[in-house]
């Protein structure tokens, strides 16, 4: 038996990394990824709060952000690539013409 | 139970009307905005006929709901119509004199180029007048009260190019804003009282309440200030002034707004609300006592116009002060009585002063015209048929229901017979007098090829203007239908018929009346006859057999003339009292102060300080992605550290 | 007493939590890919503690198996070398890093404190395909429909973005 | 069943089947190089042992003793971890795969598949074959050669386009047998039509799906006409052009083990499982499905080579082409058809 308070720290922890890995990564992939990686923290807890309540539409909720993480990592990537093309960096430090 | 009567369907069409005469009416031909207008107004009317019909038979109010419309707490206001024995009498003038004055115009505006427009204005009036008149709640009332005052802005100054019917369009639409202001406090009085403003429920509460005394009363003041709204609508002391001036419109509009309908919507709302002026006496004394003057005050300023829609104007205000007169003294069947005859009467009276004005070619001065009664024969003897309906010969209309009034009048107080048989007598000699300048004596136009007037008329240019002419028959056709009206529409108010039709309204309070009458009321009527003739004589003797005096006598009077013929100076005092201080005020303080000071300046000041701050805080765009990430953090580190705070998920 | 479920718990949960800080502290890109299919590996295995058999697999399918792969995809097509420390952003460091740091302590303390001992049993609620199929197609079918259109729209998007602007040029012309 | 019991029969499963599967292995590539060889009119390996049946074995040791390169300007950890993902999940696909009944013995009813009857055992297999793309794109990558790197992204993309048509051509068989269970979709298919007809998937409806399944495999196990990746005429070996010995070795061994997997799985789902003629006393009732079962995956796996014995290699537009805009669209209409007609 697993308290579901340990599950969703486990949950929170995944979040934070994704959120610090936002904060101090350059790379826009791993900035990328750091996304991937609050949505999986975000899943845990969906999972873990399906199971306490008895309630499947928690892990459907899952299927939902999977798909909307699918097409986030396919539009993103390709925006990636077109972002690489025209400036040849990955730098998200050197991508910030985008503002007054 | 009385089957169901599709009541809507009565205002509705000549709402659908004018939505097509004003959405597709631009780019239509005459003939078919006519028939729009007609076959829509036509059906109305004739809605309205059956439904009347089908109504009659039953004692009981008919009510109709449609739709919810207001619901906030225990007030409740709905889109409900409500049909008893007044406002069958106020359906079928409204629709019947409408649908007739509609025919008028389809004459009468033919060369106008926004012919379209006209009969748009035309059909959307009447749908209002028809809601205020079958509305079951003192707000639906309001909204066609409102919007009957917003057709008679427009089409007064339906020549808005014209500088005068602008701004007599405005002057009426403002004086009547004073008097609605009066009616909706009336109706919040109601609300905080009795909780609703459906008819039925204030009525139903109100039954059991005893007559007041006094002035500090509920009803008393709801009285007062529904008195104050029906002055606005109705051109009462002190709100009549807009009145004349709204005779810059075009004669139907004055026949059916100014006259027939619109004007009388004051005296149906008091009437409507005689359950409440019953019990409130000084309300009713008020009534009473602005009718009484009224009907004298503008009776004698009427003696000494000489526009002839001027004089028409001033009448109808005299008349109206007449119905109230008739129903501050509690004689509401008298009232509505007079209303009716006079919508007749008296929409007889401007359509026939419309013909007049076509006939010599947009000239309104009666001092040009004279002798008119061979040239348009038609019209003269329609007009001399309304002449002596308002005048008061029996057995005309006016007589009858003028004899009504004077007889309750005379049972509340003598002194209100005494004022009302005087300007019976002053009524007499001014609309005689018009009549003969009119059509008595020789024609004293000019061959008028230039009407200085934007009027329907200057179609005239193309086949001349040299004789006055008589109107084409689509002009005359209502006028010979309102002239056998005004002939036979008294007829009803024998033995008190009309009364009686109204009993199922307001009550058989009248058993007096039928009782005590005899010889009292014999010599009533005869005074008032005798006094009716008298004005007669005198209008002939000073106009058409000694026409010398009216300017000497004019001489001997001075300044009371003159100030009779400015109309006591009102209009001047207004100015002076309420409208100038007003405009200096405001452009002083409101304009100079207020709004350029106060608003503008704490605008540009506003504006201002969002670019300073813009300027600062535009550095957190640096568009840099992660530094945006920074301020998510942190925004939500302070949202989840404020739900803490607050003990969210405790 | 130490359940086994507890223990795997514990392990997969350390095996998650160490791919993650490992994806914070590698420089490079490949690197941090690889970790997260760590971590996506070892939460499928979290859902499969919680019964969620199903989800676990498409978790290792679909994450792990095809937006992971893209990802080393885009990696090797770019050749995305080690990452420069730039400095680029002081915002994201003096009020973002802090910022995150408190709102976890914040709400782990919330979570430690206040959520009492109630604890989740293993396979406590059987995620079968066929149940989580007939809620999909029956209660969530708007939804589900709604998402494979998203899909669908960004299938299409990612093509006109990614497409080379000639190769663009070169359809129009055709 | 007590434990120790059941770890027991873990274990022993485990050994056999990992031991059958190496060796099926070794004996592929032997089978390939013999059948290869006679197709074109050559012998194939003869030397070693009769027929060459020791060949695979020489092969075997000649990797282990071989020396091990590293080229020095690989990435190392991947350069190194790449095979052995790719062997990891090769053999680890192979666990939840049942080969025939369960065997009683003694009071103990034991499934002939290492782990229980798993009821997702069809993801869990999709699983890890779509994680075994990391082995192949970390090796292109790692070695930090051109040719590795282009072999590795073609890897990728085509093993990540063709997985999609792979999984619908399955799920019309899901479809029809209502469970991810492998042993509950070979139990769908028990019996026969008109008596004599298996009631196979691949006769039941599932041909179309059966010849989807079958393009997309090869793509996926990166096999001839789809070996892209490594094709020597154009970028030299591919991802394991820098791969030399053991490291080598181990791609060789993945691959020819999802060949087998992908032929176990097309034998489940399509050709009836175990299911066949079953007659005689109860040690043969338990040899001849496992008999059958193997037979059909030699089947399969005699294909496979029949192929590449026959067919040139697609270009590589040609490939992505044909991936989306053919199989794709006509495993959905399979997948389509099916569902409309186990509807009615």
């Amino acid at each position: 038996m697993v308290p579901l308070s340990d599950y969703l720290v486990l949950s929170g922890i995944l979040f934070a990394c994704g959120v610090a890995g936002f904060l101090i990564k350059r790379n826009i992939i791993t900035i990328f990824m750091s996304i991937e990686l609050m949505l999986n923290g975000v899943n845990l807890s969906f999972v873990a709060f399906a199971a306490h309540w008895h309630a499947l539409a928690g892990q459907i909720f899952v299927f939902f952000v999977m798909v909307v993480a699918a097409a986030e990592a396919a539009v993103g990537l390709a925006i990636i690539i077109a972002v690489y093309r025209a400036r040849e960096t990955l730098n998200v430090d050197q991508v910030n013409l985008l503002k007054l | 139970m009385t089957p169901n009567l599709n009541l809507w369907l009565i205002p509705v069409l000549p709402l659908a009307g004018a939505a097509i005469n004003g959405f597709f009416g631009r780019k239509s031909s005459r003939t078919a905005v006519s028939t729009v207008a007609l076959v829509f107004s036509g059906a109305a009317f004739a809605w309205a006929l059956t439904s009347v019909l089908r109504f009659l038979p039953s004692e009981a109010p008919y009510q109709e709901y449609l739709a919810h419309w207001i619901r906030a707490g225990n007030f409740a206001v709905d889109f409900a119509l409500y049909l008893d024995h007044l406002s069958v009498v106020m359906l079928l003038v409204v629709t019947g004199v409408g649908f007739l004055i509609h025919i008028y115009s389809v004459g009468y505006m033919w060369e106008d180029p926004s012919y379209y427009r006209f009969f748009c204005y035309l059909n959307l009036f009447l749908f209002f007048m028809l809601t205020l008149v079958l509305a079951n709640n003192y707000l639906l009332m309001f909204i066609g009260w409102e919007g009957v005052g917003l057709a008679s802005y427009l089409l007064i100054g339906f020549w808005f190019t014209k500088d005068s019917a602008a701004s007599a369009g405005k002057k009426a639409f403002i004086v009547n804003r004073i008097g609605d202001f009066g009616f909706l406090i009336g109706l919040f009085l109601l609300i905080q009282h009795f909780g609703s403003l459906t008819f039925t429920q204030v009525f139903e509460q109100i039954q059991p309440l005893g007559v007041e005394n006094g002035t500090s009363g509920p009803l008393t003041a709801v009285g007062i200030l529904l008195m104050v709204g029906a002055c606005g609508k109705s051109a009462q002391i002190p709100l009549y002034v807009w009145l004349p001036d709204a005779m810059e419109g075009p004669t139907p509009v004055s026949a059916l707004i100014h006259a027939a309908t619109m004007v009388t919507a004051g005296v149906y709302m008091v009437a409507r609300s005689h359950v409440i002026f019953e019990r409130a006496p000084i309300a009713l004394t008020v009534v009473a006592i602005v009718g009484t003057l009224t009907a004298l005050f503008a009776a004698t300023i009427g003696v000494a116009q000489t526009d002839i829609k001027k004089v028409l104007a001033y009448s109808t205000v005299s008349q109206l002060g007449y119905m109230f007169m008739a129903c501050g003294v509690g004689a509401f069947s008298a009232g509505i009585f007079h209303l009716m005859t006079h919508a007749f009467f008296k929409g007889l009276l401007f359509l026939g002063a419309g013909s007049v004005i076509h006939a010599v070619g947009g000239e309104q001065d009666m001092r040009k015209m004279g002798g008119l009664k061979t040239y348009i024969p038609v019209t003269f003897t329609t007009m001399l048929i309304a002449t002596c309906a308002i005048a008061g010969i029996p057995p005309l209309a006016g007589f009858w229901s003028k004899d009504e009034i004077l007889w309750k009048a005379y049972e509340a107080n003598p002194v209100y017979w005494v004022i009302g048989a005087i300007t019976a007598f002053i009524t007499s000699f001014y609309m005689f007098r018009l009549l003969f300048m009119t059509f008595w004596g020789d024609y004293k136009g000019i061959s008028v090829d230039d009407h200085g007037h934007a009027h329907a008329t200057h179609g005239h240019e193309e086949h001349g203007h040299g004789e006055p002419h008589e109107s084409p028959r689509v002009m005359l056709f209502p006028l010979i239908v309102l002239a056998f009206l005004s002939l036979v529409g008294g007829l009803v108010g024998i033995h008190n018929g009309f009364e009686h039709f109204l009993e199922p309204v307001f009550g058989s309070e009248f058993p007096k009346a039928v009782t005590s009458g005899g010889n009292t009321e014999w010599l009533l009527m005869g005074v008032s006859v005798l006094f009716s003739i008298a004005g007669l004589v005198l209008a002939y003797v000073l106009y058409v057999s000694k026409p010398y005096l009216p300017q000497r006598i004019a001489d001997s009077l001075g300044n009371f003339y003159e100030a009779v013929l400015h109309k006591y100076y009102v209009d001047e005092l207004y100015a002076a009292v309420f409208v100038k201080p007003l405009v200096n005020a405001s452009t002083t303080v409101l304009w100079q102060g207020v709004d350029r000071k106060v608003i503008d300046n704490s605008i540009n000041d506003a504006a201002d300080g969002a670019r300073h701050l813009s300027d600062e805080v535009r550095h957190m765009q640096s568009g840099n992605l992660r530094s945006y990430a920074g301020w998510i953090a942190a925004g939500a580190a302070i949202v989840i550290a404020y739900m803490t705070w607050l003990g969210v998920g405790r | 007493m130490v359940s086994i479920h507890l223990i795997l718990f514990l392990v997969f949960g350390a095996v998650a939590v160490a791919g993650a800080v490992n994806l914070l502290a590698q420089t490079h890109p490949i690197n941090g890919a690889l970790s997260l299919i760590a971590v996506m590996a070892a939460l499928a295995g979290e859902y499969l503690l919680l019964g969620a058999e199903f989800v676990a697999a498409v978790q290792v399918i679909v994450y792990a198996g095809a937006i992971m792969v893209l990802f080393v995809f885009v990696i090797m097509l770019l050749n995305a070398g080690v990452e420069e420390r730039t400095k680029g952003s002081r915002v994201a460091i003096i009020v973002g890093v802090p910022g995150m740091l408190i709102g976890s302590v914040l709400v782990a303390w919330i979570l430690l404190t206040r959520s009492g001992t109630q604890s989740v049993p293993v396979g406590a609620l059987p995620g079968a395909p066929t149940i989580i199929g007939d809620l999909l197609f029956h209660q969530f079918l708007l939804p589900f429909e709604v998402t494979s259109i998203l899909i669908l729209i960004a299938i299409m998007g990612a093509v006109v973005l990614a497409s080379k602007p000639q190769a663009v040029q070169k359809r129009k012309e055709h | 069943m007590p434990l120790w019991v059941y770890i027991l029969a873990s274990v022993i499963k485990s050994a056999v089947v990992l031991g059958v599967l190496l060796t099926a292995v070794a004996y592929t590539v032997w089978l390939e190089r013999k059948v290869v060889g006679h197709m074109q009119n050559r012998w194939g390996p003869t030397r070693v042992g009769p027929f060459g049946l020791l060949q695979p074995a020489a092969d075997g040791i000649k990797f282990l003793f071989k020396e091990d390169l590293t080229p020095p300007h690989v990435y190392k950890p991947l350069y190194i971890a790449a095979p052995m993902i790719a062997v990891i999940f090769a053999l680890t696909s192979i666990a939840v795969i049942p080969f025939g009944n369960p065997v009683q013995v003694g009071n103990y009813s034991i499934p002939l598949q290492i782990t229980t009857d798993v009821n997702i055992g069809l993801l869990l297999i999709l699983g890890v074959t779509s994680i075994g793309v990391y082995g192949v794109a970390l090796a292109g990558w790692s070695s930090n050669n051109k040719y590795s790197l282009l072999g590795g992204l073609r890897a990728s993309a085509q093993m990540v386009s063709y997985e999609i048509s792979l999984g619908l051509s399955l799920v019309g068989v899901l479809i029809m047998s209502g469970s991810f269970s492998l042993n509950d979709i070979v139990r769908a298919q028990q019996g026969h039509f008109l008596g004599i007809i298996p009631r196979w998937n691949i006769f039941h409806g599932q041909f179309l799906g059966f010849f989807i399944y079958l393009i997309a495999a090869y793509a996926e196990t990166n096999r001839i006409p789809f070996d892209l990746p490594e094709a020597e005429t154009e970028l030299v070996a591919g991802y394991h052009t820098e791969y030399s010995a053991m490291k080598f070795a181990m791609f060789f061994m993945a691959e020819y083990a999802n060949m087998i997997t992908v032929a176990c799985l097309a034998t489940l789902m399509f050709l009836g499982g175990w299911n066949g003629p079953i007659f005689g006393p109860y040690a043969l009732q338990v040899i001849l499905p496992v008999f059958w079962f193997v037979a059909k995956v030699f089947v399969f796996l005699f294909l496979y080579i029949w192929v590449r014995g026959t067919l040139p290699r697609f270009r590589y537009d040609q490939l992505m082409a044909f991936g989306w805009k053919f199989l794709l669209p006509l495993a959905l209409f399979n997948l389509l058809a099916t569902a409309i007609a186990v509807a009615l």
